[in-house]
C-alpha cells in the first residue's frame, strides 16, 4: 500500500512526544495517538486512501457512509466551493457494503494503528443490524450510525430525523456488535438534545456532531440551482459556530454518560482546541483537506500539543469540556 | 462557485471533435497539464484539460464520447456561455532542457498547453512532439503544435497520415531528457514500459471519473495507490503505473 | 432629523431609472422603491437610525423586535466577529412596545416612502395580539411575527418552535390587524416548511427567511464561551446558503399564496439576485452593514439594476422565482 | 474573535484610575481617538480609549465606575491577560497647525494617543494640552503630556494644582486652528458653546453605553441624531451636539 511520500507508520506523531504532552486520547475504549479524525465521506472510499489519512497523521479514520445495496449518488455538478465552505451533494454514492468489506480488510492489516470507523446508513433495524455486524466482522474498530446525511431524499430524511427511529436502529446496532457506537448527528436549530438523548438512552457510547448543514447555492447568470441534486450539506468553516454549539449542548447534557466527537470546519488547531473545551474528546476533519491538505491532522495534532504547553496541560483529556468549567 | 465564460468560437476539429475557445472575465492562471470542471447547466460537469491559455481566452478541446460531451456539442455554440471552475491539479513540470510530447487522439490537447510555455521559457529548450491518431480524419490540432514545438512527427494506425502504426512504436525515446505524455490508457502504458526500461522520466496525465475536483470524494482515485488525479495528479510520474496495481477497478459505481 | 451626509428622500433610488429597469417591487401591497429591506434588530431601535437607513436607499425598515414589556437583554459580550460571519446573543433588548410608539410614530412623519415594518414577539395570542393592533395604529405599515429569535431562552424557545402556537400567533395578529402580516422564520435543519406551512393556513401574507442560526464561539486562552449569553444568532456569510435553501423550499411550497423575502448574508447584488432567483421578493440586510456600512442598500439596489440590464429583464418582478423555472 | 493581551504594567494613577500597559501579538493600528472592546472574561466587556500605541503596546486608562472596571482593578494584574478587539471607530482629524487638546478627568486618555501622532507629524504642528481635573490627586497623565507637548496649562476645581477654575474656563480658544476635547459631557458642551459662538473648529469625543461596537445594534446612539458612537464617532465635529436635540435619554434600556 502506498502512502504519501513514503511517510511510514513509524514517523507518525509520537504519543508521548518529548516535553510529555500527551496527544493520545481514548475514544470509547479505542486509542488514538492524537485526537484528529478523518470525517466520514472523504477520502474513506478504499484502503487505500483511508491508509494515506492515517499515514498523515489522522488517530483515527471513518470509511464513506456504506448501504446495504449500492448507490449511485447524484450527477455532477456535485460540489460548489463557496467562500464559507462547500457545499456537497454527493449523495451517499458506495458500491454497498458487501463490496467494501475487503477495503476495510486490507486497512485493518495494513499494521497502521490508527482505528477504523465504518460508516453506515440504514432506514430500519433489520439492515443497521446486518450492516453493523458485518462491518465489525471485516474489522472495523467502531461503527458509526449516519442518522444525518442531509442528501437523503425528503421521505428518507423525514423518517430518520425522528427520535423513535434513531432509537430503534441505535439499539439494533448496540446490540449486534461489540466495539464501540457512535451516532453522527445533524446541526438541528433546535431540539439536539431530544434526538440524542433518544441514542444515548438507545446505548450508543460517542456522539458525532455534527454532519453538515442544508444549503444551496444559485448561478446567477445559469440563473439555476448548481447542484444537480438542488440542496446540499454545507460544510466547513460557516457550520463551525453551530457544530460547536452542538457540541457543547450534547456535552452539557450527556457528559457524564458519553464522549461527544466535534466535527464541522476544522483548520487549524485552534478549531480543534474550541471543540475541545466545548466537550469534544475528538474532533473529525473533512472539508479543510481542500485548503490544508493531508498534511491539515499532523499540523492540527501539534498546533494543539503546543497548546497543551503553553497553558501548562499535559494531556489533552485535561481540557475536554473547560469550556464549562471556566 | 463557477466562473462564468463565452464561447468565443467554435471549431470542429474532427467528427468527433470541437474546439472551444472561451473568453473570461479575468486570466485562468492554469499550469500546463491542469485541468477546469466544465458545467453545461442542465446537462452536468466534466473534467475538460486546458489546451490553450492566452490572455482572458482558453481552449478546450471536448471530444463527444456521451451525455454531456454530446449536449455541448450540440447545445454550445458561438456566443453562448459554459461554467467552469479551477484550474485543478498538478500540471507537467517545465524544466529547460530537451522535451518530448507523445500524444495520442484528442489527448494531445494538454500537450499544446504544455509546449506553448516551454516555448516561452527562459532557458535552452528543445521540444518535440510526437501525435499518434487512429486515422488522417482524427488528427487534429497539427498546425497548432508546429507553430510551437521544433520537431512534429505523426503517425496514424492505418497510415492514412505520417507513419503507419502506434505512436509508442515509432518514438524516439534516446534523446529527451523528459517525456510527456497524454492519451488513451493502454498508450501510456506501453509507453511507460518503454521509458522505464531505458531510464526515462516519464510523466503521464491520467484521466478517472470525476466528481469533486477537488481531492476530497475519492471518485478519481487511480486504484489502490491512495493518489487522486485531480489532486495529486493528474499528471504523475509514470513509475506510479508500475507501483500500482493499476486494475480497472470491478467497483464502478464509486467512479 | 438628521441623515447621512444630508442626503435626503430626493435623492433615493429613482423608480424606474433612465434605462427603463425598473427596481420597484410590491410586497404584500406596500411598494419598495427597490427591494432592499433593514433586517430588524440591526439600527431599528430608533426614529433617527430607521430613517437614516431610508435615506441611505432601503426600500423597507424593519424596527427591532418589541416586546410587550421591557427587555434588558444579555450583558456582553454580545457580539463576535467569525471569518464568516457574525455571533450576536443580544436578547431581544428593548423597551418595550408603548414606549417605542413614539419612533415609530416619528418615522412615519418624517416623510420617508419606505415602508415602515413593525417586528414583534410575543408568546401568547393576547398580547400579539395587543400587540399589533398598538403597532398598526402608530403607523407601521406592516406587522412582522419573529417566531425565531435564536437568543430567546430555552423554555421560549421549545414553544415559538411549535406549530400550534405559530398558528395561533399568526391568526391572532391577522384578526387585530389590516396591514399585511409578515412572519419571519428560523434556519430550521428539517421541517422548516411544516412550520411555515402553519402560518400560511393562518393568514400571513409574507414569509421572511431566515433569522440566524443558534451557534457559539469559544476563546481558546480563555477558556470559556465568548457570548455572555453562551449560544447567539449566526448571520452573515455563513448563513447564506442555509436561508437561500429555506427561501428556495419555501417558495416551491408557497410560493403560489405567498410571497418570500429573503434574509441572511446579503451582501453584494450577487447575493440578493440569488435570493430573488431561489423566490424571494426582496432581500434583508443586516449583518453586512459591518463591512459595507449603509451605502449597502444603494450599492445592492445598482447592483441589481445593472443585472437586469445584463440579463435583458425589466423589472425584478420577472426573476422572482426563475432558477425553479430554469 | 478577540486578541489575547499580556498585561505588562499596572499603575495606579489615582485612587480611581489604572494605567495598564498592555502587549499584543501584533501591532494594534489604532487611529488616534479610537477603542478598544475590553473583555474581562467572567465580568463584561467594555470600550475603552487606546491612550498610547507603542510597536505592540498600548496604553489603557481605565477609571473604577462599576462592575466591569471595578473587576478589571481588582483581579487584573502585572502577568495576568486581557482581551480586546478593535480598534473602532473614527478617530481625531490631524492635519498640520495648531491645535489644542483640551481634557477633563481621565478623559485626557485619547489625547495622549492624539498628541504622539500629532508630534509625529511631517508638517509645522503645535500642539498646546490644558487639562483639568477636579483636585491635584486626580491629576494624570501630566508627565506624559509634558514630553510630547509644546505646552500643558493644568487646572483643577480646587485649585489644588494648577489653575483655579473649570477648564472651559481657564482655555485659551483664540490661537488654535482645532480643538480637539475628551472629558465629562457637561464640559464638552460648555467648550462646544464657546468654540462654535467664536467660530473655532471643535472636534470632540463622545461616550455612550456600547453594546456590539460593530455599528449594528443601535445602543451607542447619540439620541434622535442617527449617529451611532461606536462607528460615526466616538470622535464629532462639535456641531452635532448643537444640531441635536442631546437629552439623555429616558429610554435607558436600550442603552
Ligand atoms: C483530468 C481530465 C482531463 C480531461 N481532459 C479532456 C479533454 O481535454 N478533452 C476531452 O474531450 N476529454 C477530456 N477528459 C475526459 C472527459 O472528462 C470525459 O470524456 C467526459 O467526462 C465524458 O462525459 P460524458 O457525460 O460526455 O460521458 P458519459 O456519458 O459520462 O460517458 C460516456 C462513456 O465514456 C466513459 N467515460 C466517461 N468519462 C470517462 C473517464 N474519465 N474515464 C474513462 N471513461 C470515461 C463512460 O464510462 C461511458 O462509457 C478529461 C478527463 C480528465 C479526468
Ligand atoms: C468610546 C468610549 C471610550 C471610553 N474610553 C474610556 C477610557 O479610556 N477610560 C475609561 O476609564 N473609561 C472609558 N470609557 C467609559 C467606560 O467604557 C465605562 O466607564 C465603562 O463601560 C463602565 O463599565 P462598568 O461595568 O465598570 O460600569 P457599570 O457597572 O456598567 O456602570 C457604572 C456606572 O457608570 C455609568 N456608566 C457606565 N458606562 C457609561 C457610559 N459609557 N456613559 C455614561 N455612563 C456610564 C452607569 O450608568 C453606572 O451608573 C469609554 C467609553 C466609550 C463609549
Ligand atoms: C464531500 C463530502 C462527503 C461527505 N460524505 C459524508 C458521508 O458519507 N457520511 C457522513 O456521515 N458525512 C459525510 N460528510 C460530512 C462530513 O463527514 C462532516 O460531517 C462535514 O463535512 C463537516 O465537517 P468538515 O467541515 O470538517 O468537512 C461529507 C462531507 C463532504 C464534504
Ligand atoms: C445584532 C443583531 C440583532 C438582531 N436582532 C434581531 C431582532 O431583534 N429580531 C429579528 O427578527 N432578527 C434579529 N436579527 C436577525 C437579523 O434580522 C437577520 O435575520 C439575520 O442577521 C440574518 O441577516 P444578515 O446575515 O443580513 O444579518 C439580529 C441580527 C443581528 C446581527
Ligand atoms: S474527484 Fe473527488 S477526489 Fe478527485
Ligand atoms: S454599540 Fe452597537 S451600534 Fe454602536
Amino acid at each position: 500500500m502506498r502512502t504519501e511520500g513514503g511517510v511510514g507508520a513509524e514517523t507518525r506523531p509520537s504519543e508521548r512526544s518529548a516535553g510529555g504532552w500527551a496527544l493520545e486520547v481514548e475514544l470509547a475504549g479505542l486509542r488514538l495517538a492524537n485526537p484528529t479524525v478523518l470525517a466520514s465521506g472523504v477520502l474513506g472510499t478504499s484502503a487505500s486512501l483511508l491508509a494515506r489519512a492515517a499515514s498523515s497523521g489522522a488517530g483515527a479514520v471513518t470509511t464513506k457512509t456504506l448501504t446495504l445495496h449500492p448507490r449511485r449518488g447524484n450527477p455532477n455538478p456535485v460540489v460548489v466551493e463557496l467562500d464559507t465552505g462547500l457545499l456537497n451533494s454527493m449523495g451517499l454514492p458506495n458500491p454497498g457494503l458487501e463490496p467494501f468489506l475487503p477495503e476495510i480488510r486490507a486497512y485493518r492489516s495494513s499494521g497502521l494503528r490508527s482505528p477504523l470507523i465504518g460508516s453506515i446508513w440504514a432506514l430500519n433495524s433489520e439492515e443497521a443490524s446486518t450492516m453493523a455486524s458485518m462491518i465489525q466482522e471485516a474489522g472495523a474498530n467502531a461503527v458509526e450510525l449516519n442518522v444525518s446525511c442531509p442528501n437523503a431524499s425528503k421521505d428518507e430524511l423525514d423518517t430518520i430525523g425522528s427520535e423513535q427511529l434513531v432509537r430503534e436502529l441505535v439499539e439494533a446496532v448496540r446490540r449486534s456488535v461489540s466495539v464501540p457506537v457512535f451516532v453522527k448527528l445533524p446541526p438541528l436549530h433546535w431540539g439536539l438534545t431530544k434526538l440524542a438523548g433518544a441514542a444515548v438512552d438507545a446505548g450508543a457510547d460517542v456522539l458525532v456532531a455534527t454532519n453538515a448543514l442544508r444549503g444551496m447555492a444559485i448561478d446567477v447568470r445559469a440563473r439555476r440551482p448548481i447542484l444537480s441534486g438542488i440542496t446540499g450539506g454545507l460544510s466547513g468553516r460557516a457550520l463551525k459556530p453551530v457544530a460547536l454549539r452542538a457540541v457543547y449542548e450534547l456535552y452539557g447534557e450527556f457528559g457524564d454518560e458519553i464522549q461527544v466527537v466535534g466535527v464541522g470546519g476544522v483548520q487549524d488547531w485552534r478549531d480543534a482546541v474550541e471543540y475541545l473545551l466545548a466537550g469534544a474528546s475528538a474532533v473529525e476533519i473533512g472539508t479543510a483537506l481542500i485548503y490544508r491538505g493531508l498534511s491539515v491532522f499532523r499540523r492540527v495534532a501539534s498546533g494543539i500539543e503546543g497548546y497543551l504547553r503553553e497553558e501548562g496541560f499535559h494531556s489533552v483529556e485535561e481540557i475536554v469540556g473547560a469550556a464549562r468549567r471556566g | 462557485m463557477h466562473l462564468t465564460a463565452e464561447v468565443r468560437e467554435v471549431e470542429k476539429l474532427t467528427a468527433r471533435v470541437k474546439l472551444y475557445v472561451l473568453e473570461l472575465k479575468e486570466r485562468l492562471g492554469s499550469w500546463p497539464g491542469q485541468f477546469v470542471m466544465v458545467w453545461l447547466p442542465g446537462s452536468g460537469e466534466i473534467p475538460i484539460s486546458v489546451a490553450r491559455e492566452r490572455g482572458r481566452e482558453i481552449w478546450l478541446v471536448i471530444a463527444r464520447v456521451g451525455r454531456v460531451t454530446g449536449a455541448i456539442h450540440e447545445e454550445v455554440g458561438e456566443g453562448a456561455r459554459l461554467w467552469i471552475r479551477g484550474p485543478y491539479g498538478r500540471g507537467f513540470s517545465t524544466s529547460p532542457g530537451r522535451h518530448l510530447l507523445v500524444g495520442g487522439g484528442f489527448g494531445v490537447a494538454p500537450l499544446l498547453r504544455l509546449a506553448d510555455e516551454l516555448r516561452a521559457l527562459d532557458g535552452p529548450v528543445e521540444v518535440w512532439a510526437a501525435l499518434g491518431f487512429k486515422s488522417a480524419d482524427d488528427a487534429l490540432l497539427l498546425e497548432e503544435f508546429k507553430e510551437v514545438v521544433d520537431r512534429v512527427t505523426v503517425s496514424t494506425d492505418d497510415g492514412t497520415l505520417g507513419e503507419k502504426g502506434l505512436v509508442t512504436d515509432v518514438v524516439e525515446l534516446d534523446w529527451p531528457n523528459v517525456v510527456h505524455a497524454s492519451g488513451p490508457e493502454p498508450m501510456l502504458r506501453a509507453l511507460a514500459f518503454s521509458c522505464l526500461q531505458r531510464g526515462v522520466r516519464l510523466e503521464i496525465s491520467l484521466e478517472r471519473r470525476m466528481r469533486c475536483g477537488l481531492g476530497l470524494c475519492g471518485s478519481c482515485e487511480v486504484e489502490s495507490t491512495g493518489m487522486r488525479v485531480c489532486r495529486d495528479g493528474p499528471v504523475f510520474d509514470a513509475r506510479l503505473l508500475a507501483s500500482a496495481e493499476f486494475a480497472r477497478r470491478s467497483l464502478e459505481v464509486w467512479a
